[in-house]
């Protein structure tokens, strides 16, 4: 065994997800797959849907899982966790179930049995990795890519400036069936993730988490920007990070330093063409901008002086490591 | 064999009567087979179900075309030409009637086949509601002779509470009292039952 | 224990003594009386296990995937659109080698839109790698059911229950019930190898390249064939439980002499029975009812045949544009027989409508062609059934 | 269980968890992460060559007497230069363009402080009983730095001083409420502890003599400072009781009187000596006190540039100022107003630097701004010059004696000069840099160690930092005594931080260009291909990079706060022989 394979046994720190899995430079997917892991793990059963991380982790003939873990199908994954927790519960086995999906798995294809198993009110934490396209099979456009974004099926085109719609306000609905925990986060402040994933983990009944998680493939960004791309979502307001108990706002990550909407869209290709100044561009820069502004305004989202919960707190590292 | 159909409208029962007709058939010591035209139709919709009863297992699935008796749980339903269709030549028909004396029979059946009760009324009278299909049984049953009325009432028990079971068994005995018991007898001989 | 009851009662009971843990399904008629009456069971207390009524046939066969693979004994319903809307989920099962149990209470497939019966459905996921049992009553259809778990068991292959919808979900009858003690004594508790564990975690459904799928179908084929051994097997041991045999694979009656077959599928084959019983045609007929159509019985079948010089598919579905979809597998399975039999396909009885008695003198006469018959549908100008025209003397 | 355990039913493709460990995506990495430590702008600019930004990390470990020893490498008295050094680590502190700048100076006599407390001493090799020695002549910051660093090595070292007792000015010219003495008393005894010889009442040229010296040691340091006042005149006229200022600073300091009851004193410099003895014309009963400088007051933006401010710490300054002392900037002295031998008035005039045609700055006295204070005694301290008695032939530069970076004295042998008299000094901490470049230098010419290092790398950038994890935070601040009580008695006027205010001092360092072991590497790998260490890892960091799965994305180098990883081209594959 060598220093490094022993270094590696000896880690203080659970993982879920092990190296060696087959994801692009910079996954955010990735990080949070292993950082819901690490703060899940070990007693649990996860059921995954369809895509980059099912295909990244599990090509035949290994496996990336320290955890028992099922792949069935693209839209099923709630359904089939919501079996799996039936049978613990009927057995009487303790473990926890995790269901993983993408925005298209959580949003689209999959919307139905995520509803289904919410209503029927099973003991499921339902984690959906959100990075706004279907990056699986080549970066089309999902109903949780944002107003404007460039993908293949919603190109920045001579008429059309990318996607024409909005981005799907899912927390809306989930919350809208009264379910006693839902919840956003960012791979920026692993932190308040991992705090998020232990809470849905405690939550009797279902419980959601919509996990912001950039991809620099769909997104078009430097690999090494991963977290500054998902901290800037925060910061301007873009990506609210919020907490819903019973389809009521009960906390927000406030933002200490306020940023325009522009510093986040030059970071990514997927809105390069919205950094020109015609009159198209302009428009839509303030389109995105007027919509981060409204997200601000309705949850409430910038600190009152500082805030030891803000976006600057919640990132704060010291000597000796960070407070998980 | 002996082979039924029985005819009402979405809300009569007509499912009921049937499986209580095998049902009794069945505590009666004969093989039962009972099941409804299976339809898409709604309460109030004219409606059909059909029974054989035999010694032996039936092993057919198919509908009953040429009926040994019709039970009709609604005069109205006469005027739909199925209603009496395919009737075996020595066929009878059980037909519920307000006013019973009032009703014909239709050119082409012997008033020997054809006899029509209120059973409708008896059913107010004695389950309370205006469910007629177990007094109609029970006229059927003694008429017939097909089983003994305490067969319909273990069928009635296996289906019903008890307290149910027992207002349908007084319904059912209410109507075998109207009826001239074994009137029909000679055709289930006939069927070899 | 000899009792009347209505076919889908019958079935939800032997279901219940199987004493399974999860139950999945969504309404659709001709199967709702049997989870109507599994979760009366469950709700007075009479069985002890959780019932999940999902958003879809989509949910309710993932909920039942998942309890498998959490190791416990699953069992589904449902029938045509519903089996056509699960059919994803079917590939997927047999395909993860999940043990569960369906019950298909076979319907017609819209479009034109209709709830009656014929095999359509059970014949579009004929290739998802299920083990298919058709029961030709509902005492079949009882047996089976017990069967069913017991070979899902050992097979790790998924069993669906063919049950017609209507003639028999619907019929009442005396059947015979087993008992719980004799459930008990064939049917051992569930165990799975594969259960999702976290003392020993699994992964489940991994992403298989070329290197290594046709391996993995390979396998999935072959136990497939192998499943015949455990059907006939299943079938034995419960008969030497309860008496009741149920064919094993298929079920042949008549006369070593005859030279004529007719092999069918389901309910039909009792009408038969009672047309050859009550209406003795002319010359001796054999009659073949195929119980399993997955694994397909190619050696039974040529067995069954031995001697016929024509014999007669009749089948309740049909492949547009392909003729009989069971007479086309017929015609495979006895390619290169010596003296195989002229295969004629007939197709009857689609979206409900009545087969009667009558049946039989016409497939007699499609049986006298100069040629083989490819397929023709005999009941076209049938008599229509329930309202039909007065016909009073 | 990575290997296929033979128990495991692989039936339906089922897969061994972890098993993707055996397949290395390190392979698809095109850049690697590495620890790259930099040097800390604190560090860069210590004069005395300091790593505060490795001492706080040692005192945030727990490690107070690590962090002390590390200084001791670089200096021999913290507990002193943690009170006098204007701390130029402070100006530099990255942490002062984020908020307020890390109270390093706290920190390190808070250490030294400790140490004397504690008795912690470092860890020496054995004399080289029959090796070389070199003579020092100075024990002043500069020479007793050079022993210092010669007897690290092991080397004897022997001082000769012209005082009775070791320290030079920081025994003779600092007041003692700036260095207590016996802070400076407990340091020198930890010092001379070590064997390193003191020889006292030896002044060169009286006692010693050069020659004497090169003939019986294999080199010799000349650490002399500048002990000579640089002649003062106003157009060539001065007073009859003329005192300079060193001088007088010197006799208040060792007997605690000066001649300045009831008299206007002007102070003439802007250096810390003239600030010094304004501050004890006050402490000694003058009746006013002015200081009169030809540059400007810290922080004033009509300041054409470091050169054009006044050259003593700003914090004395204020100190000076609240005491009492009237600073005149930008003022000179243009005429002494003499009656008798007796001054009754000086003549002063509003001055300005300004940029010469050959670039360098020349002080322009503006006619018609002249106005008279009354006063009746002036004291120059414009500086002082090296006192070069028994060193006649050696070269001069200017003031000072020539020698090149390293001290060497030009066309002489294992002559060296350290310290003030080379000009290079400026400050205590300087000066101690010097000896410390100069004994590297010895070490060397004496074959006893390398060449001395060349240039430092430069340090780490503000913008290389990543700072959206650090919040801010207030730095703390020393007491100061108030006025009166500083003028009633010889007490410290700036007083220690708490050990809670050390340590949340020292939770403020940003750790610029080197770990801070915040974790943030190993929290965000996406490949998880970053290790934690218990220990300190090899490269100084407290993890490991597993270039099995590195895939190089680079979001460890961006996410670290501190700069210190650095992503570098993969290196090509190395080929196995045959």
């Amino acid at each position: 065994m060598t220093g490094t394979q022993e270094l590696r046994r000896r880690q203080p720190r659970f993982l879920g997800l092990e190296p060696g899995h087959r994801a692009c430079q910079g996954c955010g997917q990735a990080l949070a797959a292993a950082l819901v892991t690490e703060a899940a793990g070990p007693d649990v059963i996860l059921v995954n849907a369809t895509g980059c991380l099912e295909v990244f982790t599990t090509p035949w003939p290994q496996s990336a899982w320290r955890l028992p873990w099922i792949h069935s199908l693209f839209e099923n994954a709630a359904a089939v966790a919501a079996g799996v927790e039936a049978a613990l519960k009927r057995q009487g086995r303790p473990s926890k179930v995790l269901a993983f999906a993408g925005d298209g798995g959580t949003f689209d294809i999959g919307f139905r049995s995520l509803s289904g198993m919410i209503e029927r009110h099973h003991e499921v934490l339902f984690v959906c990795f959100d990075n706004e396209a279907y990056m699986n099979t080549g970066v089309q456009r999902s109903s949780s890519t944002p107003h404007a974004a460039a993908t293949t099926t919603s190109p920045a085109g001579r008429k059309l400036p990318g996607k024409r719609h909005l981005k799907k306000d899912l927390l809306a609905i989930v919350t809208a069936h009264h379910l006693p925990y839902a919840a956003t986060a960012t791979v920026a402040y692993p932190g308040d993730l991992m705090a998020k994933v232990r809470r849905g983990m405690a939550t009797e009944g279902p419980a959601f988490l919509l996990v912001y998680s950039p991809c620099p493939l769909g997104w078009v960004h430097d690999p090494r920007d991963m977290i500054a791309v998902a901290r800037l979502a925060v910061e301007t307001g873009i990506f609210p990070v919020v907490e819903f108990e019973r389809g009521e706002l009960v906390s927000v990550l406030p933002i200490r330093e306020k940023k325009p909407v522009v510093e986040f869209l030059r970071l990514q290709g997927r809105f390069a063409h919205l950094l020109g100044d015609d009159p198209k561009a302009l428009e839509e820069r303030e389109h995105l901008q007027a919509l981060a502004d409204a997200n601000i305004a309705r949850f409430g989202l910038l600190a009152r002086g500082e805030d030891e919960r803000d976006t600057v707190s919640a990132a704060r590292v010291r000597r000796g490591g960070r407070i998980r | 064999m002996l082979e039924i159909r029985i005819h009402g409208r979405g809300g009569q029962g007509n499912v009921v009567a049937a499986y209580l007709l095998a049902a009794a058939a069945f505590e009666g010591g004969l093989y039962g087979q009972a099941f409804p035209a299976f339809g898409a139709e709604r309460r109030g919709a004219p409606v059909a179900a059909f029974v054989r009863c035999a010694r032996r297992v039936i092993r057919q699935r198919c509908q009953v075309r040429t009926p040994d008796a019709l039970i009709v749980q609604d005069p109205t339903l006469l005027a739909a030409p199925e209603t009496l269709a395919g009737l075996a030549p020595d066929g009878v028909v059980l037909v519920n009637a307000g006013h019973a004396e009032a009703l014909e029979p239709p050119p082409g059946i012997a008033p020997s086949r054809w006899i029509a009760l209120p059973a409708t009324a008896i059913a107010e009278k004695t389950v309370r509601r205006p469910i007629p299909n177990t007094a109609l049984l029970g006229a059927f049953f003694a008429l017939t002779g097909l089983v003994p009325l305490e067969a319909l009432a273990r069928a009635l028990r296996a289906r019903f509470p008890e307290a149910t079971a027992a207002r349908n068994r007084a319904a059912a005995e209410e109507a075998s009292r109207r009826v001239k018991g074994g009137a029909w007898r000679r055709l289930v001989d006939a069927r070899g039952l | 224990m000899r009792a009347a009851f209505e076919g889908s009662q019958a079935i939800a009971r032997a279901v219940a003594m199987c004493r399974p843990e999860v139950i999945a399904a969504y309404p659709i008629t001709p199967q709702t009386h049997i989870v109507e009456a599994l979760a009366r069971l469950v709700y007075d207390g009479e069985l002890e296990a959780e019932i999940v009524s999902v958003e879809s046939e989509f949910s309710a066969a993932s909920v039942v995937l998942g309890a498998a693979a959490a190791g416990a004994r699953a069992y589904t319903a449902s029938a045509s659109q519903g089996i056509l809307l699960m059919a994803e989920v079917l590939y997927n099962i047999a395909g993860m080698r999940l043990p569960l149990v369906l019950t298909c209470a076979n319907r017609a497939v819209s479009a034109p839109i209709n709830i009656w019966n014929d095999h359509q459905d059970a014949m579009a996921v004929r290739d998802a790698g299920w083990i298919q049992l058709f029961c030709t009553d509902n005492q079949e259809a009882v047996d089976t059911t017990v069967q069913a778990f017991r070979i899902t068991q050992r097979t790790e292959i998924p069993v669906m229950v063919c049950v017609d919808g209507f003639i028999l979900t619907h019929l009442f009858e005396p059947i015979d019930l087993p008992s719980q003690e004799e459930v008990d004594r064939y049917l051992p508790p569930f165990t799975f190898a594969r259960r999702l564990d976290p003392a020993r975690p699994l992964t489940l459904g991994a992403l298989v390249g070329p290197g290594h799928y046709t391996e993995v179908r390979a396998e999935l084929a072959a136990d497939l064939e192998a499943a015949k051994a455990e059907i006939v097997a299943a079938d034995r041991d419960w008969a030497d439980i309860t008496g009741r045999f149920c064919g094993g694979l298929m079920r042949a009656q008549g006369p070593h002499s005859a030279r004529l077959g007719i092999l069918t599928l389901g309910s039909i084959y009792g009408t038969l029975q009672e047309a050859v019983a009550t209406r003795p045609p002319p010359e001796p007929v054999r009659l073949m009812a195929l119980r399993c159509l997955r694994p397909f019985p190619v050696e039974a079948l040529r067995e069954a045949c031995r001697g016929l010089c024509d014999l007669i598919v009749l089948e309740r579905a049909i492949a547009p544009g392909a003729g009989g979809i069971l007479a086309n597998e017929v015609r495979a399975a006895l390619y290169g027989m010596p003296d195989a039999p002229r295969v004629h396909g007939a197709v009857c009885g689609l979206g409900g409508r009545d087969v009667p008695l009558e049946i039989l003198p016409r497939l007699i006469e499609l049986a006298r062609a100069a040629e083989p018959v490819w397929s023709e549908i005999v009941d076209l100008q049938a008599t229509p059934p329930v309202p039909m025209e007065g016909r009073v003397r | 269980m990575t290997a296929k355990d033979p128990a495991l039913p692989q039936r339906a493709a089922t897969l061994p968890p972890g098993s993707s460990r055996a397949y290395h995506t390190g392979s698809w990495r095109q850049q690697r992460p590495v620890h790259r430590r930099r040097p800390a702008p604190c560090h860069h600019t210590c004069p005395a060559g300091e790593d505060p930004q490795f001492y706080i990390q040692k005192l945030q470990e727990h490690e107070p007497e690590a962090a002390f020893r590390s200084i001791l490498e670089a200096n021999p008295f913290p507990a002193v230069t943690g009170r006098i050094c204007p701390h130029p680590c402070e100006t530099a502190c990255n942490r002062g363009r984020f908020d307020e700048p890390i109270a390093i100076h706290a920190i390190e006599r808070h250490l030294g402080d400790l140490a004397i407390a504690g008795r912690w001493t470092a860890e020496l090799p054995p004399l080289e009983e029959d090796g070389p020695t070199v003579a020092i002549v100075g024990a002043g910051p500069a020479g007793l730095s050079a022993a210092w660093q010669l007897r690290r090595r092991g080397l004897r070292a022997v001082l000769y001083d012209r005082h009775p007792l070791a320290g030079g000015l920081l025994r003779t010219a600092i007041p003692l409420y700036r260095l207590p003495r016996a802070v400076l008393e407990r340091e020198l005894e930890r010092l001379f502890a070590t064997g390193i010889e003191f020889r006292g009442r030896c002044r060169l040229g009286q006692e010693i003599f050069l020659d004497d010296l090169r003939r019986t040691h294999d080199a010799v340091i000349l650490a002399i400072g500048l002990s000579r006042p640089r002649p003062w005149s106003v157009r060539g006229a001065v007073p009859g009781d003329l005192h300079y200022g060193l001088a007088l600073l010197e006799e208040w300091i060792d007997v605690g009187a000066a001649p300045l009851q009831g008299r206007t004193v002007v102070v003439h410099g802007g250096g810390n000596t003239a600030v010094d003895v304004a501050r004890l014309a006050v402490r000694a009963g003058a009746r006013a006190v002015h200081l009169v400088t030809t540059r400007a007051l810290p922080g004033d933006p009509s300041a054409i540039g470091p050169e054009d401010v006044m050259q003593a710490f700003p914090r004395e300054i204020e100190q000076a100022r609240e005491e009492g002392v009237i600073v005149h900037p930008h003022t000179t002295i243009t005429r002494l107003i003499i009656r008798g031998a007796r001054l009754r008035a000086v003549e002063l005039a509003a001055v300005r630097a300004l940029a010469g045609p050959d670039g360098r700055t020349r002080r322009v006295a503006f006619e018609g701004t002249e106005q008279i204070l009354e006063a009746d005694m002036v004291v120059p301290a414009t500086g002082e010059i090296v006192d070069a008695e028994g060193l006649d032939r050696l070269p001069r530069a200017g003031d000072f004696l020539a020698s090149d970076r390293w001290g060497r004295i030009p066309g002489e042998k294992l002559l060296y000069v350290a310290g003030d008299a080379s000009g290079r000094g400026a400050s205590v901490s300087a000066a101690i840099g010097d000896g410390a470049r100069v004994a590297a230098a010895v070490l060397h010419d004496l074959h006893r160690g390398l060449a001395p290092s060349p240039s430092p790398e430069p340090p780490i950038a503000y913008e290389a930092l990543n700072l959206h994890y650090f919040d801010h935070e207030p730095r703390r601040e020393p007491a100061i005594l108030p006025v009166p009580e500083r003028l009633e008695s010889d007490r410290e006027i700036e007083q220690g931080l708490s050990a809670s205010e050390i340590a949340s001092e020292a939770g403020r360092c940003f750790s610029c260009g080197n770990c801070l072991a915040c974790d943030n590497c190993w929290t965000f790998c996406p490949d998880l291909a970053v290790l934690k260490t218990a220990e300190v890892a090899r490269d100084g960091s407290h993890y490991v990079f597993d270039y099995d799965f590195c895939k190089g994305c680079g979001v460890c180098a961006a996410e670290c706060p501190c700069g210190f990883i650095e992503m570098v081209p993969e290196p090509p594959p190395r080929f196995a022989a045959g």
